[in-house]
């Protein structure tokens, strides 16, 4: 036994190293041509402005993903019920916001509700299935059908967004070309704070510490005199909680409608794929790397917009079944 | 043991649940309005009072009204079975509740919610299926209308795709008359006409953007426009009719943006549009849930002011309308047949009437299912002579003046509708809801508007690659 | 099968170092050694799960150094588990017919009931005759008991008719009246099959075989004649220092 | 159906319980024969379509049940084949018969490439990539506007004459279905079916013994897409109409819930799972609006409190029940010590 877990750790760390280099070359060998095709493709500018696009929409995928890939890496669930946390998220948001007029509140509204969703599937739900990955899967895909249904049955199908407070309305201007929204912006100052705040927990905390040991071994930490459950519990409401909240950032510049719940889970899927099912570093990647693909996909060849983004996807699952900075489970 | 119990309470249970939501149907979908209805009125409260007093006045004069104008010609008597195929869940769920919410306001007005009779004295009755946006059960709600409600005349959906199919499989059956108020494919009534069918108080997609194409070169002076479209049938027709009526009158599309369906981030195309510096003005299609993304993301890149938007019909319709933040939309120049703001007494009757019911200002899927409604009543009343499908249609055809919800409109030959076009503009109501408000109107649009029939019926059906002769590929 | 001089890092751990194992056919080895000594990570190597850093693994005539586990199985590698990891939902028979169709040709075939190859039913009648668990052949896997389990564990190895037989801690865990019934079971075995164990228990492992290695920190510190090994001194330390 | 049942689960030995699925099954065959005669073109068209619906779900389930791999993409191999057939009826002027050629041919491939993408991964890893692969279907049948008529679908699909009324037309997806039912119930008693049992069970165990689990997946793949194919292309001439609909992820997870609620792991269990959920979809979504809550709250409970679905339900009462009377497993297991030795030949 003990044999066999020296050997895997070590197997672990010494790939990982390697792996990373690899991945680099291969991301640069693939991006510096498709880089140099695209600048003969557009304005300067234009290809700039692109950027930031695809990494504002990336910082709201990174939002989402960050959650969904921590509820993986601790607890083995694939939530995909992630995506109906977002969407009703977000509408408790908008109903909230226009009761008193005030963001932020919607903000911590969307936030606060479904991380009591949260609660309430993980300790009545999920707790019952611990550890059966399939039931796992099929559950939560179950309960985005109840979620998306009953968010139509309240807030109805009509397209909706947020009202945003003024300051963060209309484009902020440098010169007199360079135009670009205050919200994207504040939505990629958001995504920045989040990922600190998460690397920081991550790093530097107790908790940080046991939510790693966790990842790695949870008999290890259930030994340590931890209570696993509740840390499963906890994590599993933060994770709501940031989908909730993404829910509603979403809002102020996409839309919300009934099957919006599938589309963007489909995007944090891509992601935390892309990325490593389980790594915070991979979901900061993949938010990157997915804002971007969209972002100049839709430019360049807007006809395989989602084929530019499920085929990478596919490729690096084929090639590397357990994403870029994902390790093996 | 257990097992087997749990087993058989969970079935017990989703079969009370079915039963129960069976027996209350109608409950159910009442439930939707009112919550949705309840979370508004939290906002703006000062709309209570007002809509209801006009309403009294609209419910007493209306069951004369309607039928009256067209003189009841017919002897009375005939049973109409109206089976209408809506989305009330899926992705376009929106507009399929504003269609049903007229649909019952229409029975509700004028009968009791089930079946209504009309001044000449015909019975109409109604039946509504849900096609959960999806053909394939579009389709098995077709088939069970037919055989089962056993039903005359069939309105099949909003989606165009439902539209399709379900006009595909019925399309060469004689005893079903399909009615659509909304999808609107050109071809359905031009280059490859459907029997049995038409669109009262429909149109074509291409209809209201040739109107809209002369408005912009000759009233509002633009001589160079960029279009950004949908990618897809819908969006080469509306973008197509805008391109060739405007370059037909004068003007230069520059470049034609196309974005794909149900696309969420506009910040692509957005950038695009910022870099077309030749462009005076962008022509913008958008539908279902990418509106609101669309013109938010038009509005955050300060294009707004740079380069004036012009609004396709689904774009600023009340159905985005509705959700749309008020500096985003307001201002905006867009067009329709429908305009909800406009001040001819029978918009107003039902704008109210609805608004009323509904606490929602109508949207132009909502004015389309009660037009139709108002289209069969009057066309049952005209007919002379046994109801068949072809019968009705023939009458409707036949020079048959219906006042709808739209104002006067007529049908031609060939299905399609000659009818006022709105340019309209996004105003500020008195009580704070934003509404478009016609500012310079056609009449008598149909769907060939200042082309040549012959020659327009030469040249193909508008596609990403044809966009009116005047376009450059 | 020939290990030649076969060393396994990881990281910077060496696992396996040095190392060289020759087996002849039919001849029974024993790979003993303290927890950690590199037993299990040399059968791991031998059977395909791990590739070693350095040396060759020789199977049957040919090089096999870098060839994935189950062209290893195909060419007639058969080994057990120390955990024992079994179909637990499936009978008996079915585990067994899983583990004897995977070196026919039949593993291919969807167009045929598996019953009506004989081959298949030859091996799985032979491989339950062999750990006598004829009788329990319609029994589900997770209903039996530890030590079936074991039984089971050596009849899937056998039933794929491996010329080569790797025992990885076959009495682990059991009773003394099982090991007891183990070691007459693994006596049992036909003559012409190679062994080789991986066994903590000396008593068990020097018993049933000809020739041991005895490995300690990943190096071998002894090998030879059961008899050699038991009166070797380096081979005592090591065991005491552990026991 | 009830044999594939007795036979699938190795459960010998049991002749009351044998003599039972055999008269059900032959009630069942009567019953399927006799009623289009007496029903309506609505209830028959449903029943057509639950038909193919549980051919589709017994393909899901040989990778589902038999092989424990969830795909939840499944739909995409349906679509394809829809497509094939429909590109060719629309957009061409081919034949029948260059219809069906294509609609294989694009069913068989989306196999290959979705068995090429998937036969490395397992477990969560294999759903997610799946979903993917559905959702690729998905985006191309949503943006090649050209090809696939996006949103609007491809209109046109005709059946052949012959069996165009959906009386005729019930007997042709019967017939077909029967026949795939039986080739279903080849292939899980074959070697590769207890193969993929055993890869359900343990993959690295698998690959221990012998078995290349990756070609092994491969040959799933094949084998469940050439059964999705034969669905897919049962359904297109059914509506006679595909669109991306067909291929979202709706349609993708409704052949799993029929499985999960018949009774994963058997043939018998998807087909009547298919029943029930097309009979509750199509009613319950005429009738009332929250179709959606009723199909996510059967997810929810079959996965919470029977895991095992109808099936596993019913079978475990009337096991109880045979026990009782002596004749049950339990009982017979006693006896059984004595089974006698594998037939062979």
């Amino acid at each position: 036994m003990t044999e066999a877990a020296v050997e895997a750790e070590h197997v672990v760390v010494d790939s990982v190293v390697r792996d990373r280099i690899r991945v680099l070359i291969i991301t640069l060998a693939i991006a510096i041509p498709l880089i140099a095709w695209t600048l003969t493709q557009m304005s300067t500018l234009a290809f700039f402005t692109q950027i930031l696009n695809g990494l504002s929409f990336g910082a709201l995928l990174f939002f989402l993903a960050s959650g969904f890939t921590m509820i993986f890496g601790l607890m083995r669930i694939a939530n995909l019920a992630h995506g109906g946390f977002y969407l009703m998220g977000g509408y408790v948001g908008i109903t909230t916001t226009l009761v008193t007029g005030q963001f932020w509140l919607g903000l911590l509204a969307g936030g606060l509700v479904i991380s009591c969703l949260g609660l309430f599937v993980e300790r009545i739900l999920l707790r019952r299935i611990r550890g059966m990955e399939k039931p796992e899967v099929l559950l939560t895909i179950g309960l985005t059908f109840v979620i998306g249904d009953f968010s139509l049955a309240v807030w109805g199908g009509d397209p909706r967004q947020i009202e945003k407070p003024e300051y963060l309305k209309g484009a902020f201007q440098i010169g007199d070309s360079f135009f670009y929204p205050k919200y994207r912006l504040f939505v990629l100052a958001l995504a920045i704070l989040l990922g600190s705040f998460l690397f920081y927990i991550d790093r530097k905390t107790k908790i940080g510490a046991i939510v790693r040991a966790g990842v790695d071994d949870r008999e290890t930490v259930a030994a340590m005199g931890i209570n696993i459950k509740a840390v499963f519990t906890g994590a599993f409401i933060f994770g709501a909680f940031i989908a909730g909240m993404s829910g509603v950032i979403g809002a102020g510049f996409l839309s919300l409608l009934p099957g919006e719940d599938f589309v963007i889970l489909l995007f944090a899927l891509v992601v935390v794929i892309i990325g490593g099912l389980g790594s915070l570093e991979g979901a900061a990647l993949g938010a990157v790397v997915v804002g971007l693909i969209d972002a100049f996909a839709k430019a360049l060849v807007p006809e395989l917009s989602f084929f530019t983004l499920f085929a990478p996807m596919a490729i690096i699952l084929m090639v590397r079944p357990n994403g870029l900075l994902g390790r093996a489970s | 043991m257990t097992k087997t119990l749990r087993v058989a309470a969970i079935l017990l249970a989703v079969l009370s649940m079915i039963a129960a939501s069976c027996s209350s149907s109608d409950d159910a979908s009442d439930t939707t309005t009112d919550t949705a209805a309840t979370t508004d009125e939290g906002t703006d409260e000062g709309t209570d009072e007002e809509p209801e007093e006009t309403m009294e006045e609209g419910t007493d004069e209306e069951p004369e009204e309607t039928g009256s104008e067209p003189a009841p010609a017919g002897d009375g008597g005939l049973d109409i079975k109206v089976g209408a195929i809506l989305p009330l869940t899926g992705g376009i769920a929106g507009p399929g509740a504003d269609a049903r919410d007229s649909l019952e306001l229409f029975f509700n007005t004028f009968g009791d919610g089930e079946s209504i009779t009309t001044p000449g004295g015909n019975t109409i009755s109604l039946v509504i299926e849900d096609n959960a946006s999806d053909p394939a059960i579009a389709l098995t709600a077709a088939t069970k209308l037919l055989e089962v409600d056993d039903v005359d005349i069939v309105l099949p959906g909003i989606l165009a795709s439902t539209g399709t199919a379900v006009g595909d499989a019925l399309g060469d059956r004689d005893d079903v008359l399909l009615l659509s108020p909304s999808s609107c494919n050109d071809d359905f009534t031009q280059r490859a006409p459907l029997d049995g069918y038409a669109r009262p108080a429909g149109w074509a997609c291409s209809q209201t953007t040739h109107a809209f194409g002369q408005w912009a070169f000759e009233e509002a002076g633009y001589t160079a426009v960029a279009t950004a479209c949908t990618d897809y049938s819908f969006g080469w027709e509306h973008c197509g009719g805008f391109a060739d009526a405007f370059t037909n009158a004068g003007g230069t599309i520059v470049d034609q943006i196309w974005h794909p369906l149900g696309n969420a981030d506009f910040a692509t195309y957005s950038t695009q549009m910022n870099d077309l510096s030749d462009a005076e003005a962008v022509m913008v299609l958008a539908v279902g849930g990418s509106v609101n993304p669309m013109v938010t993301s038009y509005a955050d890149f300060g294009l707004k002011d740079s380069k004036p938007m012009l609004a396709g019909v689904t774009t600023m319709d009340q159905s985005a309308l509705r959700a749309m933040d008020k500096s985003v939309a307001l201002g905006t120049i867009g067009h329709s047949h429908w305009a909800e703001g406009h001040d001819d007494p029978n918009t107003i009757e039902f704008v109210t009437a609805y608004e009323d019911a509904t606490d929602k200002i109508a949207s132009y899927y909502a004015a389309g299912y009660y037009g139709a409604m108002q289209w069969i009543v009057a066309a049952a009343d005209a007919m002379d002579s046994e109801f068949t499908p072809a019968a009705m249609l023939t009458t409707m055809k036949d020079g048959l003046e219906v006042d709808t919800a739209f104002g006067t409109q007529t049908m031609n030959e060939d299905g399609s509708m000659t009818m006022t076009v709105f340019i309209t503009e996004v105003q500020e109501r008195e009580d704070g809801k934003l509404w478009n408000v016609p500012i310079f109107q056609y009449d008598d649009v149909d769907q060939y508007f200042q082309f040549d029939k012959d020659e327009y019926l030469a040249q193909p059906t508008y596609t990403k690659d044809f966009q009116g002769a005047g376009v450059s590929g | 099968m020939n290990v030649d001089d076969v060393t396994v890092r990881f990281g910077g751990v060496t696992a396996v170092n040095h190392v060289s194992l020759k087996v002849e056919g039919g001849q029974r080895w024993a790979v003993i050694g303290p927890n950690g000594a590199g037993k299990t990570t040399l059968f791991r190597t031998i059977s395909g799960e791990v590739f070693p850093t350095e040396g060759r693994v020789e199977l049957f005539g040919s090089d096999m150094s870098r060839a994935a586990p189950y062209q290893k199985a195909q060419r007639g590698v058969g080994r057990t588990y120390q955990v024992t990891e079994l179909f637990k939902e499936l009978t008996v028979e079915e585990n067994l017919i899983i583990a004897a169709q995977a070196v026919t040709k039949t593993r291919f075939c969807f167009w045929a009931p598996v019953r009506v190859r004989g081959e298949v039913d030859e091996m799985v009648a032979n491989a339950l005759e062999a750990v006598d668990l004829t009788s329990a052949r319609h029994t589900r896997v997770a209903d039996m008991s530890h030590g079936s389990h074991r039984q089971l564990e050596i009849a899937m190895a056998l039933s794929s008719n491996p010329k080569l037989l790797l025992l990885d801690e076959p009495a682990a865990g059991l009773s003394s009246a099982e090991r007891r019934m183990m070691k007459g079971l693994i006596n049992g075995l036909p003559r012409d099959l190679s062994i080789v164990l991986i066994e903590h228990d000396m008593d068990i492992a020097l018993d049933l075989v000809e020739r041991v290695l005895v490995l300690d920190n990943g190096s071998r510190i002894a090998e030879g004649d059961p008899d050699e090994i038991r009166t070797n001194q380096r081979v005592q330390d090591v065991y005491l220092k552990f026991d | 159906m009830s044999m594939i049942e007795s036979a699938g689960q190795a459960r010998k030995a049991l002749p009351i319980t044998a003599r039972v699925q055999l008269a059900m099954l032959a009630i069942a065959l009567v019953v399927a024969f006799i009623f289009p005669f007496l029903a309506s073109t609505f209830i028959l068209r449903l029943v057509t379509l639950a038909l193919v619906s549980a051919l589709f779900a017994m393909s899901v389930d040989l990778m589902a049940g038999y092989a424990g791999l969830v795909s939840l993409g499944h739909a995409g191999v349906l679509g394809s084949a829809m497509y094939g057939v429909g590109y060719v009826a629309s957009k061409t002027d081919g034949g029948f018969a260059l219809q069906l050629l294509v609609g294989f041919a694009a069913g068989i491939a989306a196999s290959v490439i979705f068995g090429l993408m998937a036969m490395r991964s397992s477990g969560v890893y294999f759903i997610l990539i799946t979903i993917a692969q559905g959702m690729i279907v998905w985006g191309l049948a949503t943006l090649l506007v050209k090809i696939t008529g996006a949103e609007n679908g491809l209109p046109g699909i005709r059946r052949p004459v012959v069996v165009e009324t959906e009386f005729r037309y019930y007997f042709v997806a019967l017939i077909v279905v029967l026949v795939s039912s039986v080739g279903l119930f080849i292939v899980v008693r074959s070697p590769v079916g207890f193969a993929l049992k055993g890869l359900r069970e343990s993959e690295t165990r698998m690959r221990m013994l012998g078995h290349n689990t990756t070609w092994l997946k491969f040959q799933m793949f094949m084998l469940s897409g050439f059964f999705a194919t034969i669905a897919g292309i049962l359904l297109v001439y059914l509506n006679e109409f595909v669109n991306p609909t067909d291929v979202i992820i709706a349609s993708s997870a409704l052949p799993v819930l029929m499985s999960i609620l018949g009774g994963i792991g058997t043939l018998i269990g998807p087909f009547i799972g298919a029943f029930v959920v097309v009979f509750l979809r199509n009613y319950v979504s005429l009738e009332i609006d929250r179709w959606q809550s009723i199909m996510g709250l059967t997810f929810i409970f079959v996965v919470l409190f029977a895991r095992d679905g109808l099936i596993g339900a019913v079978k475990k009462h009337w096991y109880k029940y045979l026990d009782s009377k002596g004749s049950g497993p339990a009982a017979l297991a006693a006896t059984e010590m004595a089974a006698p030795p594998l037939q062979s030949g």
